[in-house]
């Protein structure tokens, strides 16, 4: 399991090498991209600015992480999640899992990016052409969550 | 204790962290919010709806109801929006 | 939509910079890459030859990412599937769905891998340490396949 | 008509198409099997079991009673294992 909470952007295509390098027991390679976009409701956005807290943030995705392997059988997972400020078209999460198998490759990917959404310590603040707001939680997100539980 | 703030909260509040002796009569997390609302119109405003509040102590997640002492790290925010 | 039936491998980190370059209204892009085992039950793999029915490969490949954009609002998508001589950890097939939303990406990209297993014409011999073989179709794919329909 | 045979079928019948005119009273895909059964084991081995046989006219997949002409092109093969 790579697991990162990061300014930088990742490569995906690299991301994925890491994680099938040298290994030929690999059935099926799910990933996941998460990006800004350039309208949010009615709204043209600028900027994304992601804030996150430090200390709690990796270990958070590493239980995701973790809960995801008890879960399904995977064979390899990597979570990246950036933080600071993005623009239209950026990364901002990459979720890859490696499993024999496709479901389990699916259905883990989706499971960690429900619970990455409302259990990972990170907050959105969006520059719009009317003016700066912190995006708010949805509900429906709750409910992708606990559909696992 | 040290208490920390991010997001829409750490905004309305003004601060980022700040250090505090835990008041006689703060038990729990809902407590310590009730008393930090009075220190003024930003706490109320960064409090006013408790749905909207989400809190970890030492690096966890825990409800309102939970019991801190004085050597407890909180951290107070809103719900998150990451992924 | 980028449909390839080719013997070449491809390189999934290229594929999505294709998919999404210039875009900054995508949200998410998931991929999906299925990739010869080594194993398979209880034989090791050595070889697996993908025969493929050139006339309709193509063409059925198309029908199937055209019924995932009447499904799904997806912004983008492309699907790679290789025939010929190939061997553990080696690619077969890719899937990229890019859509403003995470659940379309992900179920669009689910429903064309069920259809694939089914309706494209291709065959998987392998080359075991128990001889060579067809590979049989699986009932569980039809199944997987219908519970879309 | 063109017949082209793919994969297991191919390999069983031992080529990969032929030609040939359409039979008198073949209608169907498949009384075309039945009458290619009639000329030797390594078809009657290739159709063995009918829920292993795929049949594409024109380069669109058909049912077994679909009716066929002597200008279409035919396609036969086993389940697809694609994917």
């Amino acid at each position: 399991m790579r697991v990162s909470v990061q300014a930088e952007d990742f490569n995906i295509g690299e991301e994925i090498e890491k994680l099938r390098q040298g290994r030929t027991d690999l059935g099926a390679i799910v990933t996941f991209t998460g990006l800004v976009r350039d309208i949010h409701g009615d709204h043209v956005i600028r900027k994304m600015t992601l804030e996150h807290f430090p200390a709690m943030a990796e270990k958070e995705l590493i239980k995701i992480g973790e809960q995801a392997k008890t879960r399904w059988p995977l064979e390899n997972l990597t979570i990246i999640h950036r933080y600071g400020p993005l623009f239209p078209g950026d990364n901002i999460v990459l979720v890859i899992t490696a499993s024999h198998h496709r479901e389990a490759a699916f259905e883990a990917a989706q499971f960690m990016m429900d619970w990455l959404k409302t259990d990972a310590p990170f907050w959105k603040k969006e520059e719009t052409d009317n003016g700066e707001h912190w995006v708010d939680a949805k509900e429906g997100d709750d409910i992708k969550r606990d559909r696992w539980t | 204790m040290n208490i920390y703030y991010f997001a829409r909260i750490r905004e309305n509040i003004g601060i980022s962290s700040e250090e505090l002796t835990l008041p006689s009569g703060v038990v729990t997390v809902s407590e310590l919010i009730s008393f930090l609302e009075d220190k003024g119109n930003n706490y109320k405003s960064a409090f006013a709806e408790s749905d909207l509040i989400r809190v970890a102590v030492n690096n966890d997640y825990v409800g309102l109801d939970y019991k801190i002492t004085d050597k407890d790290e909180i951290a107070i925010f809103p719900p998150m929006t990451g992924g």
